[in-house]
């Protein structure tokens, strides 16, 4: 089996790539630096392909498949390998990273075609791919804190891929930063593991886990402190409450950068290791209770915001962290299969959206506002028709992809019962609300993009359809939001779901939210929830068209009459403004101002500068004896004999230091 | 009754250094040429040396008592010899420049030499003095040899006036050490009872006087006026010889004589305490190089007293435990002497005419007008911070042994502190030589260029310093015998 | 018959005196006779013991100092004719050039 | 001649290799520039090759000493000329031998006055240390010790910048009044055991020959470490570093960052824990605090510094924290991390010191404030220094991560909480790092001056390019170095903690049943021997 | 109270007023006469020792040759009144306070002292001349022989230092 054991293949392609673009793409003309990029992804996206079709081949036992290569850290009793491993939760990530991201490399040779440093951005993208392979693939916690690290990097250069701009810059440092505070729970998570099973392998470390029983809720045990700390670092790198900050922020980069990694890829990473540490979140029911908590706040926050946004791609991204909220919230309900599901799906639709967005951008020249768009339907057909699909697929309209997923999580919500029997309704409520208003903003943003009158000056702006190697990709993304979904399909006419089937042997629950029994009750549920769920997402689309194609002036009175609310969303609640006041500044003010100027250059610095100072003081004392006058000197010499006497005849007045015995 | 042949080679060093002065004194008025005296010098510094080995291969008492020649009194001759050689070297340019008369200095210097060679044999106090007044008055006359000048005379007058009342310090303890033991030959005073209040003052009036001739606190403060007064190579003199002779003698009296130990060590300790201090902390702030050189001096005899505690304090123990200490107060005063000698000659001769240029203003970026000066000079002064591969760093090492052997911690600390005030100052040298530019004139000027003489002394002190700071084990070996001062 | 101690005492005594005319003087010339004196009360001492203990060593050590005395008197005087004319003063607090 | 380097004499040409070469360099000619600088890489560059041929005399399966030479020195008392290598000091050699190269190369052109001196002290230099890093005498260890003194001391003096002599007097007189203690420990020492040879004293205190009252111990034990400490620089001995770094000229910095910190934590392994067992681990606690003060405080203060060379010198404080936490934790991991990140903050330091060096050549300043925008004209420096700055923030598969994790987790597995402060470090260090970097080279160009900058010279390209892929290798092929480490630093816990067995060698067997009882509580679980280790390192 | 105490007492009191005139005799012509007293009484108590070989040395050697020197010196530089100048501060007060307590302990610590010195001592003529001729040409013939060294070195000196300015 070729493909299986030779792993390291699949994620060397784009590094092969980046470093060939990277070291020599600066002279070479678009055309090869194309080759090379889309190229390499390419293959390691067939090579991705064959390893899927060889893994099906592979005898239950077999899995997961595990390779190791070669040791990357020993000391003592640890042992951190380049170890690479397939299972089924691989597969998917494996097939959506390289799908995708192969698709979003095409787009960009189009998008970024008459753009500087198009050498860079391909090394960078390819770079990121290659990270991102290590991240799924990895087979401990340490090698996939590699592409962790490594895909955080990525983005960091990408954002800051302008980074003329300041914003940019900024933007990509906050982004690294934010992401550097996950990461320290992140470590943290791993050394306590580390503490307690003395590996950190996940075959090993899961087998040793499986055994202990789960812990008291509300209980603070190794393994929830663990699973907490983990989690620490999915929500810096999946942007949830406290960390999502930098996300928006990370709009600054080029719009694929935003579709790939801050939408398709990237950010599901903590989604990814949560599910990948299902065994120790399972035993940890608090840790669990936390994430569908976290999550769904986040959902919900994130959506309110994205309301009054009229950046089109701020909207996106908000509603990229209140998907990502959905997909926390199903693991934390347990549906892990669900929370992937919805991954996939909204690797597809969101790429789609933010590719399609980025064509808008494209054809009006770099505008972004919102307020200065619409009536673009006629003009770019296939990039509306593209774009509006995907958004019936994120508002959940059925049957498409978003549908699905968005549905198995609220059922997973609805039937939840950890932490309480009301919680899951409370989450089951919050997380519907939320789809209410994903469907508002997102249609919200197609009419103020697509429909009513032009609000921009046809003489600078000449809107024109973007070129084919941009438009395939979204042809095939809106393809994918169609049918991404109807893996799940089965489940309504009580088959079971292909794609839960498929990932089950991952995710062998203990106490099956989706096993035999709960089957039945799931399946009652099934059909009423959908229909609540089409309804809710019917009547956020019927508020947007009243709101901005019936009414449009009536969004304006509105943001007079709730004025407060209404500047606080668009603000982002503040919070970015209450980071800073409450620790960048303070931070920058002790450092200066304490550590550095006072405890550094004042006390120590003084005390050691003082010290010699006073040595000088008495050094200058002392050499002020020498008078020059002899009878003086004399006298030093009387005193000097009544010293030695004393010091002969009277044994009191003998120092006591002496004998430091 | 003429004395015996044993008695008189017992005493040949001093003999021929004598003999050798009255030499130069009595063909001065018949030979004008300088190099002639300088040869004649030479001979005679290096024949008494000589003879240093021949009173060595014959040891024991001479003169019924009143010398005693052992490896002790070897070594010391030896380092005297050697000091006055090389001042001979050094001089010799310097008395050319100064236009000093240079027979009289020769012989003036052979009788300093021996009257040191007598401190360093004596066993009898009264002939000690008498090797002192010897070294004594010739150096007074040799501090003030610059006649027209009012510092030089000024120093003569200092060392003078405050010599001779120390002598009479000196003296006094030497009756009242009579009056309490009948005798004033070291040798016969095992007996001697310790607690004699007579005794114990006649033998602190006797470290009052042996106390300002090495320079011990309070005792230093005629040291950096005399030894800026003084022409340089009469200071390198001072610095290294009389300072040396008196050590042995006080060395041969607070460690042989059983009165002597004890609780003596207590008076070390302070002396050295006071001492360390007064030097390091008086030349913190010099400018005047050679004054600054005189101070590191006090600070050094500061170190040496140290070991004196340490020697002191395990005299009365009988196994030996004493000899690491003699053997470091031996090893750093041959060390100290060469660094000194070395340093003050390339004073001397950076001084030029007149010694005008003694600031540390004179010195900046030397190293680039001489780099040959400014290198040995470093080295001379890292071997004063006791700074390895050089002597001083054995020698510092050596006495901190000693120290913490006597279980003397705090005084180990209290030098520790001191080397690290002390290393300020040198460095600052260094800093002046090295890191500084030098002034514009300075630069224009044509370098100095040392006579021959002068070379030799660089180099046999500079080789010296780093040869001992590598293999200090002959020298150690060699001073290291129990029976260092036959009783 | 006279106890030694009396002329130790009073040796003690001139010794002393010494000392303090040392101090007090300011004319060279009279700094260098109080350290003759201080001579002097030594050599007092030297003949007591020697008296004391029956043992002659000690008036040889007198004679001794009375030379060695003598020739420090030669120098001393040489050097203190030098310093007046050098200096033009005998004052011994006006002759500070060296200091600190 | 090769016979000679199988065992025989290999150390001891290592040490005077290039003090003969320096030596030769001060009879050249002080004129003829080139020919010197040639003169003294070759020297360097064959010292480096030397240093090479320890790797084959370098044992993996003992942490005793290797190619050890014994001989008389100096009798009385009895000092003996005993050099030694094992897994610690190897590398710490390697990369003294290495880095010596590099700062020929690097002060090529920057060092135009006085050059014949400039590389007669910087072999010195190289002298020194690596005489520090073998002498297995403890004598010998303080000679060396001090010998280092001046040359460094004449580096920033003479070819530093404005306030170069204040920054020379007091790295010196800082260092000396931590050593000049050492010596009186160290002929304590000899008083008590009547030898200098350390592992005699070592073997004499593990076997219980030699017993050291506690009050005695801890004295002891601070002669020597606050010596070390000063090196190091433990807060808050460290306020000599900024100084001494901002000063120097770039050789001197990478010299200084790179090799002489290293010899303070050298020390600390070397000498305070074998030495004084009891006594380090009493002062571990307070250690550790300090270690981690260091680390948080050196973040805080690079964070807002205005100036480019203290920004880095003030990270260093900050690293060598981890090293001096990772010494302190006792475990075989944190202490091999300790190890490792000494070398890799040698190389990823020296690499940033040797960058800002470059941006100093061409600007003549080190203010922050000047540059910016630098990206524009000079891409390379700026993908150099970005990969510089990576590595010693610590991402994976550069050198700075191993270093750094291994240092965190083996402290977790005794002190969740040290390592829990530490680990806040990671998040300072990419603050700092990133931040000077976008002031430096991201945005528009400000400066006029700025605009016309060249880009990485040939020679600047060679250096940085070997930096980088040492940084990579050292960030991926860490067992290399780690297989060769492991014995000596499980030699050296031993010896602190002889009750705690070889990790490494921890029995595989079912330890579900400690977990189960463990899952309850995690005090349970405070000792990682009672969960089996499946894994041993890779031999 | 016998005869040789009285004689001892009043040369005592003599030797002591000569001291202390010595000290506050204002001209140094004056100050030199007072020491000159202190030796001819100095002698006298040599003589009540029985050391009168001493005792001659003493009138002839010191009162006849270094006192002459001294005045014929304070002639030759016509030194007057000495200034009464007080630069240094330490010589004042504290100085004198010094001086008389070392002084004071010096003398009480003899006079406490019971050893040798409490022997009287009574006028012996066995200090015979001759012996101490024997002594000091046999047992200290080394010390002779370098005192001659230092008159010598004493002649060097006066030459070098007093002569007048004759080289070229």
């Amino acid at each position: 089996m070729p493909i299986l054991e030779h792993l390291w293949i699949i994620p060397l392609l784009p590094l092969l790539g980046a470093t060939v673009n990277g070291l020599f793409g600066r002279t070479w003309p678009n055309k090869i630096v194309n080759g090379v990029a889309i190229g390499t992804t390419g293959l390691s996206f067939f090579a991705a392909l064959e390893a899927v079709r060889e893994f099906f081949l592979l005898s239950p036992e077999q899995i997961p498949w595990v390779r190791q290569y070669f040791s990357w850290i020993a000391a003592g009793n640890f042992r951190a390998g380049f170890d690479l491993q397939v299972d089924q939760l691989t597969v998917v990530m494996l097939l959506v990273v390289t799908g995708v991201g192969w698709l979003i490399h095409i787009y960009s040779t189009g998008y970024m075609a008459d753009e500087g440093g198009y050498y860079r951005f391909f090394a960078y993208l390819n770079l990121f791919m290659f990270f991102m392979l290590i991240l799924v693939l990895a087979a401990n916690y340490v090698l996939l804190f590699v592409g962790w690290e490594g895909v955080g990097l990525a983005s960091y250069l990408l954002i800051g891929f302008y980074f003329l701009r300041k914003s940019a810059a900024d933007a990509g440092k906050k982004a690294f930063i934010v992401n550097r505070i996950g990461d320290f729970g992140f470590m943290l998570g791993m050394f306590l593991l580390f503490r307690t099973f003395g590996t950190l392998d996940f075959v090993k470390l899961f087998d040793k886990a499986t055994p202990l029983s789960a812990e008291a809720m509300g209980h603070l045990g190794t393994l929830t402190v663990a699973c907490l700390l983990l989690f620490m670092g999915a929500a810096g790198k999946s942007a949830q409450i406290p960390l999502y900050v930098w996300l928006p922020d990370a709009m600054e980069g080029p719009t694929p950068v935003s579709a790939l990694i801050h939408a398709a890829t990237m950010v599901t990473a903590g989604v990814y290791v949560v599910a990948r540490s299902h065994v120790l979140f399972m035993r940890a029911p608090t840790a669990m209770l936390v994430v569908a908590v976290v999550g769904c706040a986040t959902a919900l926050f994130a959506a309110t915001i994205g309301l009054v946004q009229t950046d089109i791609k701020k909207v996106l991204a908000y509603s990229t962290v209140s998907q990502l909220g959905y997909m926390f919230l199903a693991c934390g309900v347990g549906a892990f299969s669900a929370g992937i599901f919805h991954l996939m799906t909204h690797a597809f639709f969101k790429a789609l959206l933010f590719l399609a967005a980025g064509s808008v951008i494209h054809a009006m020249g770099g505008e972004q506002d919102l307020l200065h768009m619409g009536g673009l339907s006629k003009k770019i057909k296939w990039t509306f028709r593209t774009m509006f699909v995907g958004t019936l697929a994120i508002a959940g309209i059925p049957p498409l992809a978003g549908f699905f997923s968005k549905d198995s999580i609220l059922l997973s919500a609805y039937q939840s019962e950890n932490g309480g029997p009301n919680v899951g309704h409370i989450l089951y409520a919050a997380g519907l609300f939320t789809a209410l208003l994903t469907s508002f903003y997102m249609f919200r943003l197609i009419f103020l993009t697509f429909f009513g009158k032009e609000r921009y000056d046809e003489h600078h702006v000449h809107v024109h359809e973007s070129s084919k190697s941009m438009l395939v990709p979204l042809a095939i993304l809106a393809v994918l939001s169609i049918v991404g979904g109807w893996l799940a399909a089965p489940a309504f006419w009580g088959k079971p779901d292909y794609f839960a089937k498929f990932l089950a042997p991952v995710f062998a629950a203990p106490n099956g939210s989706e096993t035999g029994a709960a089957e039945a009750v799931a399946h009652a549920l099934e059909t009423p929830l959908a229909i609540v769920a089409v309804i809710t997402a019917l009547a956020g689309l019927l508020a947007a068209y009243w709101l901005y194609v019936k009414q449009p002036s009536k969004p304006d009175q509105l943001a007079k009459s709730f004025g407060g609310v209404y500047q606080t969303m668009l603000h982002k609640y503040y919070v970015d403004e209450f980071y800073n006041a409450v620790v960048v500044r303070p931070l920058l003010w002790l450092s200066t101002n304490v550590f550095w100027k006072t405890v550094d250059v004042s006390i120590i610095d003084g005390a050691v500068n003082g010290i010699a100072e006073g040595i000088t003081v008495v050094g200058d004392g002392t050499r002020r004896t020498q008078s020059g006058n002899t009878r003086s000197y004399a006298v030093w010499v009387v005193v000097g004999a009544i010293v030695i006497v004393a010091v002969i005849f009277w044994p009191h007045v003998r120092p006591v230091l002496g004998v430091g015995r | 009754m003429f004395p015996r042949t044993d008695d008189l080679l017992r005493a040949l060093p001093e003999l021929i250094w004598c003999g050798f002065a009255m030499l130069a004194m009595l063909l001065q008025p018949f030979v004008r040429s300088r190099h002639f005296f300088t040869v004649l010098a030479l001979l005679g510094a290096l024949g008494g040396t000589g003879a240093a080995f021949v009173a060595g291969a014959t040891p024991g008492e001479g003169f019924y008592g009143l010398i005693q020649s052992d490896v002790f009194s070897f070594f010391f001759r030896l380092l005297i010899g050697l000091v006055a050689v090389l001042v001979v070297l050094a001089a010799d340019s310097y008395l050319e420049r100064e236009k000093l008369p240079f027979a009289e200095f020769y012989a003036l210097l052979l009788f300093a030499t021996a009257g040191m060679g007598v401190l360093a044999s004596a066993r009898e106090l009264l002939t000690a003095f008498i090797g002192l007044e010897l070294s004594s008055i010739s150096s007074y006359i040799l501090a003030g040899f610059r006649r027209d000048s009012t510092k030089s005379s000024e120093a003569s007058l200092k060392y003078f006036l405050l010599g001779s009342f120390a002598t009479a310090f000196f003296l006094y303890g030497i009756a009242l050490v009579y009056g309490a033991t009948g005798t004033t030959n070291l040798g016969r005073m095992d007996d001697a009872d310790p607690n004699s209040n007579l005794l114990k003052l006649g033998l602190s009036l006797i470290l009052i006087g042996l106390g300002f001739k090495v320079a011990a606190a309070p005792f230093q403060i005629w040291t950096p006026d005399v030894y800026e007064g003084a022409p340089t190579p009469v200071t390198a003199l001072f610095s290294a010889g009389p300072k040396a002779a008196a050590f042995a003698l006080l060395l041969r009296i607070f460690a042989s004589v059983p009165a002597a130990t004890h609780f003596w060590f207590w008076a070390f300790w302070v002396l050295a305490a006071l001492t360390m201090f007064a030097g390091n902390l008086g030349a913190l702030l010099q400018t005047n190089v050679k004054r600054l050189l005189a101070y590191s001096s006090i600070a050094h005899a500061g170190y040496i007293l140290v070991a004196f505690a340490a020697v002191t304090f395990m005299a009365n123990d009988l196994n030996g435990g004493a000899t690491p200490a003699y053997a470091a107060v031996l090893f750093y005063l041959l060390s100290y002497a060469l660094v000194k000698i070395g340093a003050f000659t390339i004073v001397s001769e950076i001084g030029g005419w007149g010694e005008k240029n003694l600031t540390l203003d004179d010195y900046a970026g030397l190293a680039q007008r001489q780099p040959v000066a400014a290198a040995a000079l470093s080295l001379y002064l890292l071997s004063l911070l006791g700074l390895p591969v050089t002597a001083g760093f054995f020698g510092k090492f050596y006495i901190f042994k000693a120290a913490v052997n006597s279980h003397l911690i705090w005084l180990a600390v209290l030098m520790a502190v001191n080397s690290i005030i002390g290393a300020y100052y040198y460095l600052r040298v260094i800093v002046v030589m090295y890191m500084r530019e030098a002034s514009a004139e300075a630069m224009a000027a044509a370098p100095v260029r040392f006579p021959v003489a002068v070379n030799v002394v660089l180099a046999v002190t500079a080789i010296g310093t780093v040869y001992f700071g590598l293999f200090p084990n002959q020298v150690l070996n060699f001073i290291l015998q129990p029976n260092l001062i036959a009783r | 018959m006279i106890p030694t101690n009396y002329y130790i005492v009073l040796s003690a005594i001139l010794f002393g005196l010494g000392v303090l005319a040392f101090i007090f003087k300011r004319n060279i010339i009279s700094i260098f006779m109080s350290i003759e004196l201080m001579l002097n009360a030594v050599n007092l001492a030297f003949v007591a013991f020697s008296q004391a203990m029956h043992k002659l060593d000690g008036q040889v050590f007198v004679l001794f100092v009375i030379v060695v005395a003598a020739a420090e008197a030669a120098v001393g005087l040489a050097i203190i004719i030098l310093t007046a004319r050098n200096r033009q003063s005998l004052n011994v607090e006006r002759v500070d050039l060296l200091k600190l | 001649m090769g016979s000679l380097f199988q065992g025989g004499h290999l150390l001891s040409i290592l040490i005077f290799f290039p003090a003969v070469g320096s030596l030769a360099l001060l009879l050249l000619r002080g004129d003829d520039h080139v020919f010197i600088r040639r003169i003294a890489l070759i020297v360097s560059v064959a010292e480096f090759l030397f240093s090479l041929l320890l790797l084959r005399g370098a044992s993996l399966a003992s942490g005793d000493y290797r190619l050890v030479e014994y001989g008389q020195w100096i009798t009385a008392p009895p000092i003996h000329y005993h050099l030694g290598v094992d897994g610690i000091s190897l590398f710490l050699v390697i990369l003294t031998t290495f880095l010596t190269p590099i700062s020929v190369i690097a002060s090529w052109s920057s060092i135009n006055h006085r050059i014949k001196e400039f590389f007669v002290m910087l072999l010195m230099l190289e002298v020194g240390v690596i005489g520090v890093f073998l002498s297995l005498d403890l004598f010998l260890f303080f000679l060396f010790w001090e010998v280092m003194l001046i040359p460094m001391a004449m580096l920033i003096g003479i070819w530093g910048h404005e306030r170069r002599i204040y920054a020379a007097v007091k790295f010196v007189l800082y260092t000396m009044a931590g050593s000049i203690l050492m010596l009186v420990g160290i002929i304590w020492l000899y008083n008590a055991t009547g030898t200098f040879d350390l592992p005699t004293i070592q073997q004499m205190i593990q076997t219980g020959t030699l017993v050291i009252e506690p009050r005695a111990e801890m004295l002891l034990f601070l002669a020597f470490f606050v010596a070390f400490a000063v090196k190091v620089p433990l807060f808050p001995l460290h306020t000599w570093l900024p100084d001494a770094h901002v000063e120097a000229p770039t050789a001197g910095s990478v010299m200084l960052a790179g090799v002489l910190l290293k010899m303070g934590t050298y020390g600390m392994i070397r000498f305070c824990l074998p030495l004084f067992p009891e006594a380090a681990r009493r002062a571990a606690p307070w250690v550790a605090v300090l270690a981690i003060i260091g680390i948080i405080y050196g973040a805080l203060v690079a964070l807002v510094q205005p100036n480019l060379k203290k920004l880095v010198a003030y990270s260093s404080v900050s690293h060598l924290g981890f090293v001096v936490l990772g010494i302190f934790a006792f475990r075989s991991i944190s202490m091999q991390g300790a190890v490792y990140q000494m070398l890799a903050h040698g190389i990823s330091t020296g690499a940033l010191f040797l960058l800002v060096g470059m941006l100093y050549d061409r600007r003549h300043t080190f203010e922050i404030s000047e540059y910016g925008g630098l990206a524009t004209p000079m891409p390379k420096l700026a993908a150099f220094f970005l990969i510089a700055a990576l590595a010693s923030m610590g991402l994976p598969m550069l050198n700075g991560f191993v270093g750094e994790f291994l240092v965190l987790l083996g402290t977790y597995q005794s002190h969740g909480t040290w390592a829990s402060w530490a680990a806040l470090g990671v998040i300072l260090s990419a603050c700092y790092l990133l931040w000077s970097y976008q002031r430096v080279f991201f945005g528009e160009v400000t400066r006029e001056k700025n605009k016309t900058l060249a880009d990485a010279s040939a020679r600047e390209k060679f250096i940085l390019v070997t930096m980088s892929i040492v940084m990579l290798w050292m960030g991926i092929g860490s067992t290399y170095f780690t297989r060769r480490t492991a014995a000596a630093s499980q030699a050296v816990i031993d010896q602190v903690e002889p009750q705690r067995p070889y990790e490494a060698r921890v029995p595989a067997a079912g330890g579900i049943r400690a977990d189960v009882h463990a899952a309850d509580s995690t005090n349970d679980l405070r000792d990682a021997k009672q969960i089996p280790a499946a894994v041993d390192v890779n031999r | 109270m016998t005869a040789p105490l009285i004689i001892f007492f009043v040369l005592a009191t003599l030797a002591v007023g000569g001291a202390l005139s010595l000290i506050f005799q204002k001209h140094p012509i004056h100050s030199a006469l007072s020491l000159i007293v202190v030796m001819v009484a100095l002698a006298g108590l040599y003589l009540l020792l029985g050391a009168e070989f001493v005792a001659a040395v003493q009138i002839i050697v010191y009162g006849g040759a270094i006192m002459v020197l001294f005045v014929f010196v304070i002639m030759l530089l016509n030194a007057g009144i000495e200034e009464h100048t007080n630069f240094s501060k330490l010589a004042g007060f504290p100085g004198l306070l010094l001086a008389f307590a070392l002084t004071g302990f010096i003398a009480a610590t003899i006079a406490r002292s019971t050893d040798t010195v409490q022997a009287a001592a009574q006028p012996g003529n066995m200090a015979s001349t001759r012996d101490l001729s024997t002594m000091i040409f046999k047992d200290f013939v080394y010390p002779f022989e370098l005192t001659s060294f230092l008159i010598l070195v004493a002649v060097l000196g006066a030459i070098v230092l007093a002569q007048r300015e004759t080289k070229p």
